[in-house]
């Protein structure tokens, strides 16, 4: 029994992620009927972005330190943040404690002018364009933008640390009333999940509660009728674009503490969240959320080992198998519309 | 000739030639000169030129006439790999059996997973074909060892059985794939003043296959069939209401086209007798994608252009290293030698990828249909020059036939 | 008895009653109209026709075979051609090749795998779609890319090819919607030559009433998903339970 | 062969005759012939470097890069010599190898088998190189080493740890410097059993591809031997890049240990992942819940931040090494690029040099005359201790480095510390070792 609700909490993390790339993917393909293989890169940049500003909060001068030596037998180079010189030790100290949560008010910003510059500079060129052309552009941005960080940042992994005090973990059997102990989950994963949750919620009361939403969920109905009524669509595409590209960056901002950031991880998500987006139904927001949590779950039960022991190797295709299962029984998905992108 | 209008005959005529004169064409800088880093006329790289282009010719079949986007075409060119070589190892070192196998497995896959996926139409076809290609690849990396030796690809080995082949001279090496006591791995090398060419045994096989898979395919794009395909794509709707059923036209194409990757795949492994599992990967159906496109969907030549556009950055641009960009630059004075390496240096070696997915950019920005609409503007632009500025005609005649 | 028989059919979306008891009797070599309201159910009862929807009850027979449970291209293949609303043709190919489909169709049935003969050589395939093309005046037309044709165009070409099947019955969905008046009257003209020169029964859904008074030999008004009268145009002209189902609607 | 008209590449390498050479191809066969694949004629030698410059292993194949500019540097004299002044053996003068000058071509593995030997076959046929070396795992040097025994070409592999390498996998054309999965269990046992004592429950991840299967097989046995239990042994996709659902059962499992058979990425994320999930912090069976990955590199330990604290493996050297070659290497890398060299770095280095000397000592760039050479040498003063190349399986016997996460880094390159140096007798097996068996060297192929 702990062993499965330790294996749903995986699976809502995993999921948390998925979901979060997916309902940007469905928001792109929904509203602007574009094929964005460069949306994995959106995420990795976005993960990037924690990397970034916290290098920016450790940018520091050299004091050399005549105690100690470095590899080379010479005086050891010792590296001092400005932060701590401005703020004080502590409180300087807090701040860097704190970089990733923080580079969230950097990532927005940075994502939302990365969306708007992909949208207007490039996208909107190949909204006429076949699903094909959208594909070969969209991928080569991708590899360019992937490309880019690794020129400047390497292929290692980074390590990005979370904020002291979410480095441990929480012992969530007990609060359940099992032994102690037995169901122990990190922090911080706890913190992505309800950070997802929130970040899911908020997108959808955007789009419920706000005029915008509401003409951008007509626009995913029926994108003729809303050209005719007159509605600067373009506009809104645009800003629909740099949304979805702030989900994307924030879902990889808050996942670099998880697993080190590194260039391909773009790449490592994006065909995952694609068969997301088509498990959950071309054209539903609750379907991408739905399928991203579903599979997220199925995953972590796949990898457990009673189930491996029946069935070898499940873990290794139980993602592909669920979608063609789900794909054959429905045809369009959990929740899909009828003729959006079925040519 | 050949049940070909003149047209058609005469683009065979041009790519057979081309296929003939590759080691002189593919080989234009001297050996040794700073510019020989471009020259591409090696047996490796002439070999995966046309390998690919028959992956690509196959895949434009299904892709370019249907207009089914699959997803998990690599998968049938892994298991052709995969039989040919088995055949290598059991039966004999002669790649007649090998190759039959590869097609004929391939083809069997490719019914299968057809039958399956082409239930489903547009991005859910294509993301059905995805699984299933990812599948066989996470399959083949892991629990199926056994049959493909996982990670490190399944080779060739000095006690495998052969069967059909007589115990070789040396027992302490390994045979090599032949066509009846040629030699894949035969080169022969001619050397001409500066320059060298070489001759190989396996890139003339490939040849070969690569002109018949080419008239093959020529012929069923013109054919009846082919004109199916087409309204496949341009409406399936209407089809279903003229009395055609559409799925065994597209089951059709799709096991033709696993059957041309099948053809790949057994022809890769004739030319170097190993089979990894990356070759099943996603990223690998999405390169054969990327070929079509770029150089140009539903066309006969492009999807061959596209594949030699991409072999050859990722096997060129790859090996261009900085010591390489000093010696190209070394005629400059030192001080701008040194920014133009730094400048060029991003785009070569490890940064080949980089190059390509700039390329990939433009390409399809600036050139819609391709790399062959690039070639038809070229060849526009020579028409209105030699005819001059009397004849408006071509300038206008922008109505791209659907199937040239 | 006629060649197309419905008896019975219902059809449920959901709660909606789309279709209710509707029967329907097309005489052999006739023009029949089938006209009604917007949301009177003629779209469903087509469909239902043609094998895109399967009636819940009910039975559809032609020439006294059942099509229900059958695919569009095996009801095709009996002898139903439908034409569409907006016309659906093959965008990508040559007036010519949208010409040859149906040719190849009636000669080789649903599929058939002939790969390696060209296109060209097919000889008889060509005679016969270019006298189609011949009749409906569009020879000239015969290489041009059919996507960039206009409407008009588009309709005849569409018609050309469900006639060069020869069908026996040929379902008309609201062939003149949109078009212009002068459009519509040439469409009109074209399908009373077709009717005068050959064996042919023509089943027409239409909301122009010129159209349907000008051909029409029969018409049965649907509303509400239920057939309200079956009768000659001349009694139905006056009928009062028409003109109470059209109320609102401009009676024309 | 059959067709002497035909001859395997290499054997023609003929005058300047243009043209009419086509049409008769038999006039050549009587012309001079090389005696084997690539023969360097000229006044230079081509090697061919096969590093993963694309894909998840390109720093480590930046890093081996720097390093063969390094060796290439020091063997054609230039720089300080670095470790050519502490080889134990002194064939080589500083002026290239047999006198001609060192030159080099590059290539991307992409860490895929395909694409490796792709790149290697470019720079037989195409550059002419004549030998091969490189590489950052197993599966692309059991490729690329087979294909340099098919094309008569010496492959001299970079970083490589299965077994299978120097085991089933063996060639006659093929040298591995770098340590096995085998050594790694042999030079860790002793060191858990002390740190650890000998009643521990262990439980195995593994990347569940060929070198993980034999990195599991090995330390299982190794840490069996000690009186360890194994508790399980789970098997995760090479493709997973979160470990939480591999790491959570682990917690409840009983065991005490849990060894990490993963390497680059797998096992940044998996070691990360297990130390979120508190495992560090907690006490099964009384004990002190322990972490092991017994393949350790440097550049991938970064990844893991703080995560790597503490933390046991093995690696095959470490720039923190006293003895007076690794200094000289550390010096004259360090000098050059400003920051110390990996265990890759250092392992194609050494392999370079060793390939040199060689050909050096055989008077031919023969490859049976460079394999004749390197079989069964012993050799010193290349930062391992004494080595012997031994001829059985073409593997080195060396000291192997037990090394932990350092508790308090100076900097960003001192991440591990060497806990202790095993001497190579302890690591050394019998080449029919079970570990190692089926499969042949076979005979050399000079490739003619």
């Amino acid at each position: 029994m702990d062993a499965i609700i330790l294996q749903i909490l995986n699976g809502l993390d995993k999921g948390s992620a998925y979901a979060l790339i997916a309902l940007g993917l469905t928001l792109i393909f929904g509203t602007l009927g574009v094929v964005n293989f460069a949306h994995g890169a959106l995420f990795m940049i976005g993960a990037f972005c924690a990397v970034t500003f916290s290098k920016i909060l450790h940018s520091s001068y050299t004091v050399i330190d005549e105690t100690k030596t470095d590899f080379l037998g010479n005086p050891l180079k010792v590296d001092m943040t400005y932060v701590e010189k401005w703020f004080g030790n502590a409180a300087g100290g807090t701040i860097l404690d704190w970089a990733v949560p923080l580079s969230i008010l950097f990532a927005i910003p940075v994502m939302i002018i990365i969306g708007f510059v992909m949208e207007r500079g490039l996208i909107k060129h190949f909204y006429t364009r076949p699903h094909a052309d959208q594909i070969l552009v969209t991928f080569g941005l991708a590899i360019v933008l992937q490309e880019l960080i690794k020129y400047f940042y390497g292929a290692n992994p980074i390590p990005t640390g979370a904020p002291e005090m979410f480095r441990g973990s929480f012992d969530f059997g007990a609060l359940l009333g099992f032994d102690a102990n037995t169901i122990i989950y990190p922090y911080w994963r706890l913190v992505y999940f309800v950070f997802s949750a929130v970040i899911i919620g908020a997108v959808f009361s955007f789009l419920r509660f706000t005029t915008f939403g509401m003409v951008v969920r007509a626009g995913m109905a029926d994108r003729e009728t809303v050209g005719l009524l007159g509605i600067n669509i373009n506009k809104r595409f645009t800003l629909m674009f740099g949304m979805a590209a702030a989900v994307a960056g924030l879902a990889g901002v808050m996942y670099a503490p998880i697993n080190s950031p590194n260039y391909h991880m773009g790449m490592d998500f994006l065909v995952l969240s694609f068969v997301v987006v088509v498990v959950g139904g071309m054209g539903s927001l609750p379907g991408a959320v739905l399928a991203g949590f579903l599979l997220g779950i199925l995953e972590s039960f796949a990898s457990m080992n009673e189930i491996k022991s029946i069935l070898p190797g499940i873990d290794q295709i139980i993602i592909y198998l669920v979608a063609i299962i789900i794909l054959l029984t429905r045809p369009r998905g959990l929740m899909g519309r009828k003729g959006v992108m079925e040519e | 000739m050949l049940g070909l209008n003149k047209k058609d005959s005469v683009l065979l005529l041009v790519v057979t030639l081309l296929a003939i004169c590759a080691p002189f064409i593919l080989n234009p800088f001297p050996t040794g000169s700073a510019m020989a880093q471009f020259n591409a006329g090696y047996p490796d790289l002439m070999q995966r030129f046309v390998i690919f282009g028959i992956f690509a010719i196959g895949f434009n079949i299904l892709f370019g006439l249907t207009g089914y986007l699959s997803f998990g075409h690599a998968a049938f060119l892994g298991v052709g790999s995969y039989s040919a070589v088995w055949m290598f190892k059991l039966l004999s070192m002669n790649i007649i059996p090998a190759i039959t196998l590869s097609v004929l497995v391939a083809g069997v896959f490719a019914l299968l997973i057809g039958y399956v996926s082409l239930r489903r139409s547009g991005i859910y076809f294509a993301i059905l074909t995805l699984a299933f290609a990812q599948m066989s690849f996470n399959l083949a990396y892991s629990v199926l060892t056994p049959i493909t030796n996982g990670e490190t690809g399944l080779q060739l080995a000095l006690d495998d059985p052969r069967i059909l082949d007589a115990a070789p001279a040396n027992a302490g090496s390994l045979p090599y794939p032949s066509l009846f006591g040629f030699e894949m791995s035969d080169t022969y090398i001619m050397s001409a003043g500066a320059w060298q060419f070489q001759f190989s045994v396996g890139y003339y096989v490939c040849a070969i296959v690569l002109l018949v898979s080419f008239y093959l395919a020529m012929r069923l794009f013109r054919s009846p069939f082919g004109m199916m395909l087409r309204a496949i794509k341009s409406n399936q709707q209407r089809m279903n209401y003229t009395g055609l059923n559409a799925r065994p036209y597209a089951l059709a194409a799709f096991v033709i086209s696993g059957m041309y990757a099948g053809l790949a795949g057994g022809l890769m492994a004739s030319m170097d007798p190993l089979a990894g599992a990356e070759r099943m990967q996603w990223t690998a159906s999405g390169e054969v994608v990327l070929m079509t496109i770029l150089g140009g969907a539903g066309t006969l030549i492009g999807p061959v252009l596209g594949a030699g556009f991409i072999k050859y950055f990722e096997n060129i641009f790859s090996k261009i290293n900085d010591n390489i960009l000093h010696q190209w630059f070394a005629f400059m004075p030192d001080g701008i030698e040194d920014i133009m390496v730094t400048i060029v240096h991003p785009f070569i070696g490890k940064g080949w990828h980089l190059t390509l997915g700039i390329l990939f950019m433009l390409v399809v920005t600036f050139l819609p249909g391709g790399l062959v609409e690039g070639g038809q503007r070229i060849g526009r632009l020579f028409r209105r020059r030699k005819t001059g500025r009397n004849d408006n005609a071509d300038s206008t005649d922008s109505t791209k036939k659907p199937a040239e | 008895m006629g060649i197309l028989e419905v008896k019975g059919v219902n059809k449920r979306f959901g709660g909606l009653q789309a279709l209710g008891d509707v029967n329907l009797d097309v005489a052999e070599n006739s023009v029949h109209a089938i006209i009604g309201p917007n949301g009177a159910g003629k779209s469903t009862l087509l469909n239902c026709l043609v094998g895109k929807l399967i009636p819940d009850t009910g039975s559809v027979m032609f020439e006294g075979q059942s099509v229900l449970g059958r695919k569009p291209y095996e009801i095709n293949q009996m002898g139903i051609s439908r034409v569409f609303q907006t016309p659906e043709i093959f965008g990508d190919l040559t007036v010519l090749e949208n010409m040859m489909i149906p040719c190849f169709a009636k000669r080789d049935g649903a599929f058939r795998m002939h790969a390696f003969e060209h296109s060209f050589n097919e000889k008889g395939i060509i005679e016969h779609a270019e006298a189609m093309l011949e009749d409906m005046n569009m020879a000239d037309k015969r290489n041009e890319h059919s996507a960039s044709m206009s409407r008009g165009d588009k309709r005849r070409l569409e018609i050309a090819m469900c006639l060069a099947q020869d069908p026996k019955l040929l379902l008309l969905d609201e062939p003149t919607a949109g078009m212009a008046r002068a459009d519509t009257n040439n469409t009109i003209d074209l399908l009373k030559r077709i009717k005068s020169e050959r064996e042919i029964t023509i089943a027409i859904i239409e909301h122009d009433m010129h159209v349907v008074f000008s051909l029409a030999e029969r018409i049965t008004v649907l509303a509400q998903g239920s057939p309200l009268v079956e009768d000659t145009p001349e009694n139905i002209k006056g009928h009062p339970k028409v003109r109470e189902a059209y109320l609102g609607e401009a009676a024309a | 062969m059959s067709n002497n008209t035909f001859t395997r590449r290499g054997v023609l390498r003929t005058g300047a005759i243009a043209g009419a050479g086509v049409a008769l191809p038999t006039i050549f066969t009587a012309s001079s012939a090389a005696a084997y694949t690539n023969e360097p004629m000229g006044s230079s030698v081509t090697l061919g470097f096969n590093v993963p410059q694309t894909g998840p292993y390109a720093d480590e194949g930046a890093d081996e890069l720097r390093a063969y500019e390094l060796a290439v540097e020091h063997l054609n004299g230039g720089g300080d010599g670095g470790m050519l002044n502490t080889f134990s053996s002194d064939a080589l003068q500083g002026n290239g190898i047999l006198g001609k000058k060192v030159e080099y071509v590059t290539g991307d593995t992409q860490t895929k088998s395909d694409a490796a030997r792709a790149s290697a076959r470019s720079m037989i046929e195409k550059d002419g190189a004549i030998m091969v070396t490189g590489g950052s795992s197993s599966g692309v040097a059991i490729a690329v080493q087979g294909l340099c025994q098919e094309a008569g070409v010496i492959f001299m592999a970079g970083l490589t740890h299965s077994n299978d390498t120097t085991g089933k996998d063996k060639k006659a054309n093929g040298f591995r410097h770098f340590f096995n999965a085998y050594m790694s269990g042999a030079a860790l046992a002793p060191v858990l059993k002390q740190l650890y004592g000998s009643d521990r429950n262990a439980y195995h991840l593994t990347a569940d591809y060929t070198w993980g299967w034999t990195q599991e097989e090995s330390i299982v046995a190794a840490t069996e031997a000690l009186g360890w239990n194994t508790v399980n042994t789970v098997k995760t996709p090479l493709s997973a890049t979160d470990f939480s659902s591999y790491i959570a059962p682990v917690m409840n499992s009983g065991a005490d240990v849990l060894v990490l058979n993963h390497y680059g990425g797998n096992m940044v994320n998996s070691l990360t992942n297990a130390v979120q999930f508190g495992l560090r912090e907690k006490v099964v069976n009384g004990k002190n819940f322990e972490i092991v990955v017994p393949l350790y590199s440097r550049l991938m330990a970064r990844g893991a931040g703080e995560n790597v604290k503490g933390i046991h493996g093995s690696t095959n050297w470490h720039w923190s090494l006293q003895d007076d070659a690794s200094k000289a290497f550390v010096k004259s890398f360090g000098t050059k690029y400003g920051f110390p060299p990996s265990q890759a770095a250092h392992t194609v280095y050494c392999q370079t040099l060793l390939y040199a000397d060689a050909a050096q000592r055989a008077g031919t760039f023969n490859p049976c005359g460079i394999a004749e050479a390197l079989e069964g040498f012993e050799f010193d003063g290349l930062g391992n201790g004494k080595t012997l190349y031994r001829a059985a399986d073409h593997q080195c016997f060396k000291d192997v480095l037990v090394v932990r996460g350092k508790e308090n880094p100076q900097s960003e390159f001192d991440l591990l510390e060497v806990v202790e140096v095993t001497p190579a007798e302890q690591v050394t097996y019998e080449p029919d070792h079970p570990m190692f068996a089926g499969g042949a060297l076979g005979e050399c192929n000079p490739g003619s």
